[in-house]
């Protein structure tokens, strides 16, 4: 089982990449985003990606770095304010978005590793996001169809892992790297922490092994915050 | 005399009732979790992943793992759970929160909400607020009455993109609490000294008195 | 927040029954099933039941008490063998019965807890199960379309539960418990272990608050074993 | 001589790789487990919710909160992790398991299978069939190749409702194994001393050497 250990970002994504893939990041803002595979992702050199996150990152951290390195063709996000590079790339028409609301967002990951091609959600009924969707009605309520998405490749982060891969997060930096788990055809998890089978709690696990393809160690994870906000003790 | 952003959070909290579970928009709406009265239980959600926010840490106590979902450093309870976001918006979408306090920048007398984006300038998206006022049970708006412009903002019909179609069930703004029903904007009550032609002067919508 | 907290399962159940309700109970087998609020629906006495469980118990517990005083009109499970008094209604015309696959009857509760009143699954594409469903071509495939059920009152069974309502379940007795519990109206928890808020851990808890209305410690579990099959030491 | 059943689950075991997380049906498949070739790692998925299932549990360490899907005694392992029956079934459904093996009353040389209903007889009911055949990658079958009264069930159209149409890749029988393939079932491997004469005897199916 440990055929899943790699040693670093570098090697864990090596032979996994190529121009054009769709890539699933987790994290939410900057709080559980998978910050070593990034930067390999952006040291690779690979373009053309489309990206599906929640966000985009900041300027200077997170996938706001492959958008400064022009290695992002679309994005797929429900939220991308706090970003300058991406709202100059967007205003200059040289990168797509594709906007979801962040429920939808979620689920569609969660169906796509789920064997779910399509499901209904009020969500959106009556915005343009549903423009141009099929919708139908059920119980007198009209709901809009949303499709599975599934990618090439999921890059996740957590907390710990053992190396059957069997993965646990922390607190609120779960957010979207379970479910875009699951809707890769590969799956690659960092961690801050790698463990030998048999440490994690066997009820406590979060993403069950059989998503984890490959999985390391991370050094020295910078975990920056984005907003900072403090009360007095 | 119209309500000062304070008393407008505190009449949201009283709306509130003991066991709720409550979504709280970024902003204003961040702020009715100060007016929660003494002795009522409220669970604050977070959509990034949690039930039983708590307050802003101390300097000692930030946790980059722990964030609410406008990214602000918070801290836990004991009665905290973290999930993920699937697992998040299937709470939402469920009918299971049972109100959300979100801003606005229009309200039609319809209950059509507009709070996401303005045509022509950046849009920075929806985020959770689409799930939000699609599954939520009630959703309150906390809202200036009008624009910076002095424009209405409680209008007939939304000329902006909506959030969703007729998913607002009470407004509160600096004139009071209102609530959409038959036939258009219905005042449940005034901010003292606030007169219904007041309203019916700063609104487009069809204001109804009881 | 205690006000959540019940002494037993009649108590916990009061105001909750009524004749032809729709009731959610989990466990798999005799496995994670809430052995207490089956035997307060029973001497409640309420009526023409419809009832979604994967299994439908054996003659003399679990749910098959309940068939046994003919209190159930209609069973939805998935399997329901080992059941005598099961076959025998069922063959006198005096019990209906409506398979869901497995994974078909966990997804549409899963759906209808989280507002999703379709879905799509290639699960009996081709089978008289999806006779009479909706179908629909994705990607070149045929998938048939699952409504999401929801139901008057889950009962479900956990091993820790907080005053609050957060929920722990313990190894395969999870099953099909955390998705009924959130489709139900209303939730009733029977725990093994009732603790104060805070003493879960608040990364390890199963079922959130949120979905249980009620719960309470109960006592002197059976726990029975369908199958007790050993290995030598 | 045709093989024993053990020497069809220790077949079927053959058909295993390293890493594989494999799903087995009740009854004969079970059995395969027991000829898991030295130093692979294979992980067995119970669909009642459990990865990394062990073997049955001796006297003491029997546990009513540990059963498989068969609803009989195991013990968990180190790489042992457990979920609930949504997240189980989205595994299967979503083509995480790599192999499923199990047993069948029909098989068509199409790749259709009925294995959960004799129409008169009762219906215990599907349980996880359905899913199984539907999502695993690939799907094994592991049975007699004819019925007690001596009929064939590897068929040209299976008679008995299906389970799923299209969704097997393999049979072993005690003749042999064999695959569903272009013009019907192709011969991939014979057990000792078993024609391709007594084969095609032995089915309906059209058999196809290679």
């Amino acid at each position: 089982m440990s055929k899943k250990v790699y040693a670093d970002a570098k090697s864990a994504l090596d032979g996994l990449l190529h121009d054009g893939m769709t890539i699933l990041a987790g994290g939410f803002g900057l709080c559980g985003i998978p910050e070593h595979m990034i930067l390999a992702v952006r040291d690779s050199g690979v373009k053309d990606l489309t990206i599906a996150s929640n966000n985009a990152g900041v300027d200077d951290f997170g996938l706001g770095l492959l958008l400064q390195t022009r290695q992002v063709k679309k994005m797929i996000s429900s939220y991308v304010g706090e970003n300058k590079t991406f709202e100059a790339q967007f205003l200059a028409g040289e990168l797509e978005l594709e906007f979801n609301p962040q429920g939808t967002l979620a689920e569609r990951c969660r169906a796509g590793g789920a064997g779910i091609p399509a499901f209904y959600t009020k969500t959106g009924v009556g915005a343009i996001i549903a423009e141009g969707k099929e919708t139908k009605e059920f119980d007198g309520q009209t709901y809009v169809m949303e499709r599975g998405l599934t990618g090439d490749l999921a890059i996740i982060k957590a907390w710990k892992g053992d190396k059957a891969g069997n993965v646990v997060f922390r607190k609120t930096a779960r957010n979207f790297n379970a479910p875009m788990a699951t809707a890769g055809k590969v799956c690659v998890v960092e961690v801050e922490e790698l463990v030998e089978p048999g440490e994690l709690e066997p009820d406590g696990i979060h993403l069950p092994s059989i998503y984890t393809h490959r999985i390391f160690q991370g050094q020295d994870f910078e975990k920056r915050i984005e907003f900072r906000t403090v009360s007095e003790a | 005399m119209a309500w000062t952003r304070d008393e407008m959070c505190a009449r949201a909290a009283q709306e509130l009732e003991d066991g709720f579970y409550v979504n709280l928009g970024i902003g204003m709406p961040t702020k009715v979790a100060n007016f929660i009265p003494d002795g009522m239980d409220v669970n604050f959600q977070s959509e990034n992943g949690m039930l039983g926010m708590g307050s802003f840490p101390t300097d000692n106590e930030v946790d980059a793992d722990l964030i609410n979902a406008g990214k602000q450093t918070i801290t836990e309870t004991p009665k905290s759970v973290y999930f993920d976001s699937a697992q998040s918006f299937a709470m939402i979408r469920g009918g299971h929160i049972n109100m959300s306090i979100l801003g606005a920048l229009q309200v039609a007398e319809n209950g059509d909400l507009a709070n996401w984006m303005i045509p022509g300038k950046m849009v920075k998206g929806m985020g959770g607020a689409m799930d939000l006022v699609a599954g939520v049970k009630r959703v309150v708006i906390l809202m200036d009455h009008n624009a910076k412009d002095g424009s209405a903002k409680l209008l007939k019909e939304c000329n902006l993109p909506l959030t969703g179609a007729g998913v607002v069930d009470d407004i509160i703004t600096e004139l009071g609490l209102f609530r959409i029903g038959e036939g258009g904007v219905h005042i449940q009550e005034l901010a003292p000294d606030v007169s219904v032609d007041e309203v019916r002067e700063r609104s487009e919508a069809t204001i109804v008195t009881q």
